[in-house]
């Protein structure tokens, strides 16, 4: 395969997005952890941007880095806990649960390792976002009404779970 | 002879009116059994004399049907059944009027002659079965009589265990008559005498078998008529009352062994090795027996040691093949032993004791029941001109003529001790001073008195049916019309072995009279000659003592071994498996240790799992 | 696509789903306006009023054709109206249990969502029944999740209730991702997410790679959603979200939730698997070749299921493990693959319903009256209630699978399906061995119930929703063990699932 | 023409899943591992809108299908946070494998 | 007149007591026991009415009634495969057994004046069983028989575990896991029978594994067999499958042990000879061998364990364990005579032990022991007592002129034509029984009286009932066998064949 700029930009993203990981798993801070994670997400959207597909990385973008991390900081905020974030769970189940990670991991690697159908020429790049929407308007209409509904679910849940009642304000 | 059925059935019928109504009758239920019993007597007598004249007659119906077998039951009316019928209604009766005088104030009279009854029947059932199906069935029933008899006295210990022991030692006997019974039956696809006979004559059984099943069926006899080994049960037996001794363990139930033999004879006879069998225990228990005699003290011991050797004698001669022999010993056996042993009772009834050493001199104040007693001794002892003496006379013939020397000296000696320790008995209870205490010692009354005189008569003239000189009528009729038996019918020895057996018994009187009599010898130079061999008599050569720790011991043995088992293997492999399962619960419910992530750890390892056997073993990368 | 092309769809099929989504908008607008002192079980009693509507809808449309929209994006097939009759049932009594259910740390603001969220949990559990698109049926499946999160944890004043909430949410998202994951690749392979689309691509698959792909997938997918059926592997979140969430919400779980669960697996594993092939055209489907894993999953779910309740001590810890082990026996009858899987399932669900929502009728009483739930709670209840003992025991007797109940007939199906064709005799062995097993608990209970003595004599009052519930479920229990045929005629007659499965 | 292979993304995809599997199931405090599912999520977007490019039949449903799980994930990120916090109010604790107050 | 529906009034007829006990105050003892007792009648007038007119001489097959009842989603096969009918029939065996259990549960109900508490509970599951009981000999296909099996499992449950003695819940548990297991195994195999032939009615299972093509292969007739083996061993019981049992004859309360060892086992060995013989004939004789050694066994084992128990209840459990030995050994004889041994020992099994343990539990109720050693010397106190408990044990240790003793004959005959040499073995158990029992029976009764046996009663009144009833029919049996065989021949006739015998 040709050393081109496009393998240079996969590998350069894959790499942050993957440091970005192994750093989640090995800081210590939890908000350094929610930053590094920042750069991995950052890091797919790229990768999106690859896979020529614009609007997706673009809503990544949005949601992940985003919306996303920035209620996980605001749940950080609201929450107070110790940095001290090893947790003392069992040595063998960690043991354990890498080498199950280790056995998918393989399992699933031997199914894709040189899975390369040959390439057929997309029109995904070409004005994407149109075509998603065309898609999501008239093919996927009803799930999309669904998410909707989903939504609302989330938002009235979340509010009546994390809402600070009247009396416990009075309280404190 | 139609109505022959009748026989058993008035015992039965005494049998269930006593147990509805008997507590109301009270003594009043001794008339209801005499009555009975006294019918069948008649009636008995009536299908005797009837016999005399006409054939043999057979009726049955059938009981059970089986697939194609169809199982019969009815009676039969041969010589030897109306011969029989006529022994036992006539003791059974004698002993239900004597123990009117004996069982008096007894509170649970009814119960005694309900028993009785339940006895007669099954007894009379027996000797006129038609087929060996019905005889096993009247056979255990007889068994149950007597062990209720034996039990009589249920609160005495000894009773209990010796009720015990004779059911469950006749019971091992019947379990051989059983066996036999059900090979014979596959052998000849019949339980009819007939059938069976004819099928052995026509060689349809092969010799071992018959063999096998003749002894199978013997080791039955033995087991009722206390043939050594299976005879212990036989002396405890005299726990119960004595009238039931003289009924059931003197002049019926034992005899119901010989009787047994003698009415299979020509399935024995087909065997020699069977008749020998027969021949040899025969022999030995009668001698055996009869030395265990000598030393007994208990009077009802003795005459039961008596009765075991004497049903020795029986069947010896018929395995020596005296057919008429054994049934006539039979016969004239039951009438004086009856008569010994209610003679015996009688005593007892005066004295209150058992024990011989505290008798004595009782002559004089028993007026009758002592030359009574007299009587059964000198016929017992074989004395000339008594019953007896014919019978005797007529075994040992048997056994001389049946070429068994060795069993003939036997006999001979067994005659020997019998007249001795019979004679030994008379003395010590009769003559010289009275020991012990016998305050007002009175003669029993008439109700007892009167069996006895009959039985008494019986016993002098019985023998005169079949002798050397006046004919040998009840020989030729036993035998007459079945040329199978012809052959082994009556007898006639040399004369010397008449004049020998007299002597012998003579000189058994004699030393008897010298010893306790005259006590001109003193009374221990038996014992004191050979003191271990007394004490061996009279602990009966410890046979008891040897089961005890034999089989006793073994089935017990078994028992915990298995009980052992039952606790830790059956129920140990139950235990093992539950304990499994809950071990498995506690483990997993271990697991739920409440932390999210182990849950979520245990899910995705499983996949993973799943996910690597796939990748090894079903994986498509080829 | 114009307007005229929606429109011209027959919507009309959806109607059920319509009524649902329109009260549970209509009840968020009344919660939203009524006045707070006000209560809500008036909210509670449209939402069964709704629920019935739906059922009476989908009941009407049985017997038509299959109705596909947007390339089944939406389809109604027999299958999902058997199934939706179901998930409706079971809903509604629910519900009855809902509205008599005492608001207690800090729900008591949130009656209104505590009903609509059920609504909204329905009407995810519908779209699965009755979707032909994996990316519908994962957006039902989410909706589903997502409001049973909501309702596990609504009593947000309770430490267990919150915490079961958080349990319930983190496995779920694991469960969520996992399954994604293998649908990504199903994806991959066919390029469609339709599933008739897929099936239809993978029906000529040869290359063995492509094959192997397939086959983790279809572990991913089943273990992924081996979660919302609470079967091994995915099973140990059950007892403690059980435990922890409002009695109602459990029950919702442990029927509706699982319903829904073995719909969408039933709807995944055989549409796609089924039709997939390991060799080319022709070949045996990947479905048969992974038999022997569903086996495995099978039997372990019944075993564990049913060995660990016995050291169960919280009755509703000890439903958690019956739920499961009743899971397991559900996918024997999946392991089976035999022609009367469907009905053994439908009925088996059905049969279960019953006795299970019945059971936490009961339990629902007891444990407001005492406060805990520990088993010996029951102690004396013979005593105490005679009427709720003997129910409680009839539908122990039918979970335990005793003639004369439903409980046996769904399972003498279950072995039906088990013994014909190429027998499975470990397995059924297996289920055999563990219904024993299980007697221990139940009669654990019924021990409690009928020897033990009641440490207290007051009686129970019984709310007149929960009576409904009881006398429909003693009656469907009973009735469905002596005539069972009523159920299979409905089948026999109105829905052929078989045929319009496939098409 | 592209000289990145599918299974390039696919790959990283499988990291990303395991890494994010890893956190999920091991990291202490609850919004990391609510973060660890999201990357799991994220994993999965990058195989779906790889497909959508490089699979069997590209199409652009993988895009959309990863546009449905982005909102999905959004809406369960808002939900477990706002049950965290509820259980925070009560606990007073983020720590995950403090919540063990039900077990058997 | 048409008959079709006598034998479903005859086994749903306690319903009608228990509705009526439903409506009842639970507090009014004598009235209730009243009720239950009556509830019982029907039954037992119906079930003698039955036997009547088979000795009128018409056919039993009157009775049968088949109606439409489930069906089954079938495999491949058309209806009316895959429909389980409701369809009960008598055939002479079956009429036996129905009789047996109308009368013992009739003779129980009496028995159940001893019931202390929640008489109304009591007679309500009580008549459930009689119904469950009922059905399961009327049955006749295999899913009927085993919803009826199972019937009867709840209520005993109940039965023993809150009217039993000190031990009864541990009691209670072990009787429903071995009885689940066992009806599990049974479960199994008739669903494989199932869902291989489409149907479980016995007579047309009957004729389907005839026929060499049937759809179930040799070896597999062979594994069901043995299953059927397990299922019906854990009932009967056969070693090593015994030990619930000594726990239940211990517990459980007088009526429902009489009904127990009375009926329920008979449920094993009914199931053997109905299913094992008769469905798979060929397999019943390479095995019946096997068979005859478990048979011996259990006669052995049972028999030497009697020998050392102390307590006269487990004398019984272990005699029971013995007897049916016995009904295995007739078995394996597979000809008329062991068969015919074998299902009379079943009955007259069934009633002996309902009377000693009817016995049993009037002494325990005087004397609040059933230890050997406390009743020694009891024949004082009560003799009447005394004498019908020698009796029956006569009668047990198959005494000639009562039933014991046909049963024990026949079926040791048939085996004395097969295996002589086993049956000889075997015969070692007819003198260990007479001896422990004999040895319970004169240890409680005989010798020397260990305690006053003041203020206690005699037999009497009602109690005399089942005591005189059941004895007179052991007698019947015993004298005039022909009752039981002649119903039998026709049964006979069908399962011989199928044995080539």
């Amino acid at each position: 395969m040709t050393f081109s700029g496009e393998f240079l930009a996969f590998m350069g993203l894959a790499l942050v997005a993957i440091i970005g990981g192994v750093l989640l798993l090995n800081l210590t801070r939890v908000v350094h952890m929610v930053v590094a994670l920042i750069f991995t997400f950052v890091a797919i959207a790229g990768i999106y941007v690859l896979l020529s597909a614009e609007f997706v990385a673009a809503v990544q973008i949005l949601i992940y880095s985003g919306a996303i991390t920035i209620i996980m900081l605001f749940g950080i905020m609201l929450t107070r806990h110790n940095d001290e974030s090893e947790s003392k769970a069992g040595k063998w189940r960690k043991f354990l649960l890498f080498l199950g990670v280790l056995g998918f991991a393989f399992a699933v690697y031997l199914g894709i390792y040189n899975f390369d159908i040959d390439q057929v020429p997309t029109t995904l790049h070409e004005n994407n976002t149109m075509q998603i929407g065309q898609a999501l308007y008239s093919k996927h209409i009803i799930p999309f009404e669904l998410v909707s509904v989903l939504l609302l679910v989330a938002l009235v849940g979340s509010i009546v779970l994390a809402k600070k009642e009247d009396k416990e304000a009075d309280k404190e | 002879m139609e109505n022959a059925w009748l026989i058993p059935l008035f015992p039965l019928i005494s049998f269930l009116i006593l147990l509805l109504f008997g507590k109301r009758l009270k003594e009043a239920s001794a008339y209801v059994g005499i009555l009975l019993t006294l019918a069948s007597l008649i009636y008995s007598i009536l299908v005797l004399f009837e016999r005399f004249s006409e054939p043999t007659y057979v009726t049955k119906f059938d009981w059970l049907t089986i697939g194609d077998f169809h199982l019969t039951a009815g009676f039969e009316v041969n010589q030897l059944n109306a011969l029989m019928l006529f022994i036992v209604s006539l003791v059974s009766f004698l002993v239900h009027t004597y123990s009117k005088g004996y069982m008096h104030g007894d509170e649970r009279f009814h119960v005694f002659y309900a028993y009785l009854g339940l006895f007669t029947f099954a007894m009379l059932g027996l000797v006129i079965s038609p087929n060996l199906l019905q005889t096993y069935i009247f056979w255990e029933l007889v068994g149950v009589g007597s062990f209720l008899l034996i039990g009589f006295y249920f609160y005495k210990e000894e009773a209990k265990a010796a009720a015990k022991k004779a059911f469950i030692m006749t019971r091992i006997g019947d379990v051989g008559l059983f066996i036999g019974m059900a090979l014979l039956f596959w052998q000849t696809k019949s339980f009819e005498y007939s059938d069976i006979f004819a099928a052995v004559d026509a060689g349809q059984v092969s010799g071992t078998m018959i063999t096998l099943t003749a002894i199978l069926i013997f080791i039955g006899a033995v087991g009722k008529s206390g043939q050594f080994p299976l005879h212990t049960w036989l002396p405890d037996a005299m726990e119960g009352p004595t009238p039931v001794s003289a009924l059931i363990h003197a002049a019926t139930m034992v005899a119901a062994g010989v009787y047994l033999v003698a009415s299979l004879f020509p399935l024995f006879s087909a065997s020699h090795t069977a008749l020998m069998t027969v021949a040899v225990i025969g022999g030995f228990t009668a001698i055996f027996a009869a030395s265990i005699g000598l030393v007994q003290t208990d009077i009802k011991r003795v005459l039961a040691y008596s009765t075991v050797s004497q049903l020795g004698y029986m069947m010896l001669a018929l395995g020596s093949a005296g057919y008429v022999a054994g049934v006539f010993h039979l016969m004239t056996h039951a009438f004086f032993k009856a008569l010994l042993f209610l003679a015996a009772g009688s005593v007892i009834h005066a004295v209150h004791t058992q024990d011989i050493e505290e008798m004595g001199g009782l002559w004089k104040k028993l007026k009758l029941t002592g030359p009574l007693f007299l009587i059964g001794t000198l016929a017992i002892s074989g004395v000339p001109l008594l019953s007896g003496f014919f019978s005797k006379d007529e075994i040992l013939a048997a056994a001389w003529e049946g070429g068994h020397p060795v069993l003939f000296v036997l006999a001979l000696v067994a005659a020997f001790f019998t007249a001795f320790y019979m004679f030994r008995l008379f003395f010590m209870v009769f003559t010289g001073e009275a020991r012990g205490n016998q305050k007002h010692v009175h003669e029993s009354p008439s109700v007892m008195t009167f069996p006895m005189i009959i039985l008494g008569v019986l016993a002098v003239v019985a023998g005169y049916v079949n002798t050397p000189w006046f004919g040998t009528f009840l020989g030729d009729w036993l035998v007459d019309g079945n040329e199978a038996l012809a052959a082994h019918g009556h007898h006639e020895g040399p004369v010397w072995i008449m004049i020998l057996a007299t002597v012998v018994s003579l000189l058994g009187i004699y030393l008897a009279w010298l010893i306790y009599g005259k006590r001109s010898v003193s009374r221990n130079w038996l014992s004191g000659s050979g003191d271990m061999m007394h004490t061996v008599l009279l602990n009966k050569y410890y046979v008891d003592e040897f089961y005890q720790l034999t089989i006793v011991v073994i089935t017990k043995g078994i028992s915990y071994f298995l009980r052992f088992i039952d606790t830790f293997l059956v129920e140990g492999i139950v235990k093992g498996i539950t304990g499994f399962v809950q071990g498995l619960g506690a483990t997993g419910s271990k697991m739920q240790s409440g932390q999210v992530q182990t849950y979520g750890a245990v899910a995705f390892i499983g996949l993973a799992l799943l996910a690597v056997i796939y990748a090894l073993t079903g994986g498509y990368l080829r | 696509m114009s307007f005229e092309t929606l429109s011209q769809f027959n919507w009309s099929v959806m109607t059920p789903e319509f009524i649902i989504l329109g009260v549970a908008a209509l009840l968020t607008l009344l919660d939203l306006f009524m006045p707070k002192g006000q209560d809500r079980r008036i909210l509670g009693w449209i939402g069964i009023a709704a629920i019935a509507a739906a059922m009476v809808s989908v009941a009407s449309l049985a017997g038509g054709a299959v109705v596909s929209i947007l390339d089944d994006t939406f389809r109604l097939d027999s299958f999902a109206i058997a199934f939706k009759l179901l998930l409706l049932g079971g809903a509604g009594l629910v519900m009855f249990l809902a509205v008599s259910y005492e608001a207690k740390d800090g729900m008591e603001e949130y009656r209104g969502e505590f009903y609509y969220l059920f609504l909204t949990a329905l009407l995810g559990a519908m779209f699965m029944a009755s979707s032909g698109d994996l990316i519908t049926l994962f957006i039902g499946l989410e909706l589903l999740s997502v409001s049973s999160y909501i309702l596990a944890g609504i009593r947000k004043h309770n430490l267990k209730s919150n915490e079961s909430a958080m349990k319930y949410v983190i496995n779920g998202g694991i469960s969520t991702a996992i399954t994604l994951f293998g649908m990504s690749y199903v994806y991959g392979l066919t390029g469609s997410t339709n599933l008739l689309a897929i099936a239809h691509s993978l029906s000529g698959l040869t290359d063995g790679q492509h094959v192997y792909l397939l086959g983790l997938s279809f572990l991913m997918i089943f273990v992924g959603l081996a979660f919302k059926l609470a079967a091994a592997p995915f099973h140990m979140w059950a007892p403690d979200v059980y435990q922890g969430a409002p009695t109602p919400v459990t029950a919702f779980l442990s029927v509706v939730s699982k319903t829904a669960g073995f719909v969408i697996v039933i709807r995944i594993l055989l549409t796609v698997f089924g039709a997939a092939t390991t060799k080319g055209p022709g070949s045996m489907p990947i479905l048969l070749d992974m038999q022997d894993y569903i086996a495995f999953i099978a039997g372990a779910t019944m075993i564990i299921g049913n060995v660990v309740a016995l050291k169960q001590s919280n009755i509703k810890r000890m439903f958690a493990y019956s739920s499961i082990a009743h899971a397991g026996y559900i996918l024997v009858a999946l392991t089976s693959l035999s022609s009367n899987m469907f009905y053994s399932i439908w009925f088996y669900l059905l049969a279960y319903l019953f006795m299970n929502l019945g059971a936490f009728a009961v339990i629902q009483i007891v444990t407001e009256k005492t406060g805990s739930a520990k088993i010996t709670d029951f102690a004396g209840l013979y005593r105490r209630s005679p009427g709720l003992a003997v129910v409680l025991g009839i539908l122990l007797i039918s979970l335990a699978g005793f003639p004369g109940t439903a409980g046996f007939i769904g399972k003498l199906n279950i072995f039906i399906g088990a013994f014909a064709g190429n027998p499975h005799y470990v397995l059924a062995s297996i289920m055999i061995a563990t219904t024993v097993v299980s007697y221990f608990y139940y009669f654990g209970v019924m021990t409690q119930i009928f020897f033990r003595p009641a440490e207290s004599e007051d009686k129970f009052k019984i709310p007149a929703s929960i009576l409904v519930v009881l006398i429909v479920a003693v009656v469907g229990s009973v009735l469905f063990g002596i005539m069972p045929n009523i159920a299979l005629d409905f089948m026999n007659n109105n829905l052929d699932i078989l045929a319009d499965f496939f098409s | 023409m592209s000289s990145v292979p599918a299974s390039a993304f696919l790959a990283l995809a499988l990291i990303l899943f395991c890494i994010g599997l890893y956190g999920a199931l091991t990291k202490r405090n609850t919004v990391i591992v609510l973060i660890s599912i999201e990357l799991m999520l994220n994993a999965v977007n990058i195989n779906l809108v790889t497909f959508s490019k490089y699979g069997m039949a590209p199409s652009i449903t993988g895009q959309i299908f990863a546009l449905f799980a982005i909102s999905v994930a959004a809406a369960e990120a808002a939900v477990g946070l706002a049950i965290l916090i509820a259980l925070y109010r009560t606990k007073k604790t983020v720590n995950i494998d403090e919540m063990d107050t039900m077990k058997n | 007149m048409n008959l079709h529906a006598i034998l479903s009034i005859l086994v749903f007829s306690p319903l009608l007591g228990i509705a009526v006990l439903a409506f009842m105050p639970k507090n009014q003892e004598k009235s209730i026991k009243i009720v239950g007792f009556l509830a019982t009648l029907p039954a037992l007038l119906i079930s003698l009415a039955a036997y009547a007119h088979y000795l009128a001489g018409k056919h039993l097959s009157d009775f049968s009634v088949s109606v439409e009842w489930i069906h089954f989603r079938g495999m491949n096969v058309e209806a009316p495969y895959f429909a389980v009918n409701y369809e009960l029939a008598l055939s002479g065996f079956q009429l036996l057994l129905v009789v047996l259990t109308a009368v013992v549960a009739t003779l129980a109900s009496i028995a159940a004046r001893y019931v202390k508490k929640e008489w109304k509970g009591f007679f309500m599951l009580f008549l459930l069983l009689e119904v469950g009981m009922l059905g399961v000999f009327t049955a006749e296909n295999l899913i009927l028989f085993f919803i009826f099996f199972e019937v009867t499992l709840i209520p005993t449950f109940f039965l023993i575990g809150k009217w039993g003695y000190f031990e009864k819940e541990k009691a209670a548990y072990s009787f429903l896991i071995y009885n689940g297991l066992g009806s599990a195994v049974l479960l199994i195999v008739i669903m494989i029978l199932f869902a291989k032939t489409g149907t479980t009615n016995i007579n047309i299972l009957k004729d389907i594994l005839a026929d060499p093509s049937a759809p179930v292969s040799g070896d597999l007739k062979l594994g069901l067999l043995i299953a059927l083996l397990v299922a019906f061993g854990v009932k009967l019981p056969i070693f090593p499958l015994h030990s619930w049992m000594l726990r239940v004859h211990v517990q459980a309360p007088p009526p429902v042990v009489m009904i127990h060892s009375g009926i329920l086992l008979k449920i094993g060995a009914y199931g053997l000879i109905r299913f094992g013989m008769g469905l798979f004939p060929e397999q019943f004789d390479t095995l019946a061998t096997l068979i005859a050694v478990l048979g011996v066994i259990n006669l052995l084992y049972g028999a030497f364990l009697a020998f050392i128990q102390t307590d006269f209840k487990m004398v019984l459990a272990y005699s029971s364990i013995s007897h049916m030995g016995i009904v295995l050994i007739g078995l394996a004889a597979m000809n008329e005579a062991g068969v015919q041994g074998a299902i009379f020992q079943v009955i007259s099994h069934g009633l002996i032990s309902a009377l000693l343990f009817f016995l049993v539990g009037v002494l325990y109720e005087r004397t609040d022991t059933s230890l050997i050693g406390n009743l020694g010397g009891m024949a004082k106190g009560m003799p009447v007592a005394a004498g019908f408990l020698l009796a029956g044990a006569m009668a047990s240790l198959g005494l000639p002129g009562m039933s014991g003793f046909v049963s024990e004959f026949m079926a040791f005959l048939g085996l004395f034509k097969e295996m002589p040499w086993l049956a000889a073995v075997g015969t070692i158990g007819i003198i260990m029984t007479a001896a422990y029992l004999l040895r319970a029976v004169l240890g409680m009764t005989f010798g020397k009286s260990h305690r006053e046996f003041t203020g206690v009663v005699d037999l009497k009144g009602v109690e005399f009932v089942p005591v005189v009833v059941l004895m007179l029919l052991i007698v019947l049996i015993g004298v005039y066998p022909s009752v039981l065989s002649s119903p039998l021949q026709a049964t006979l006739e069908t399962i011989m064949p199928g044995l080539g015998g």
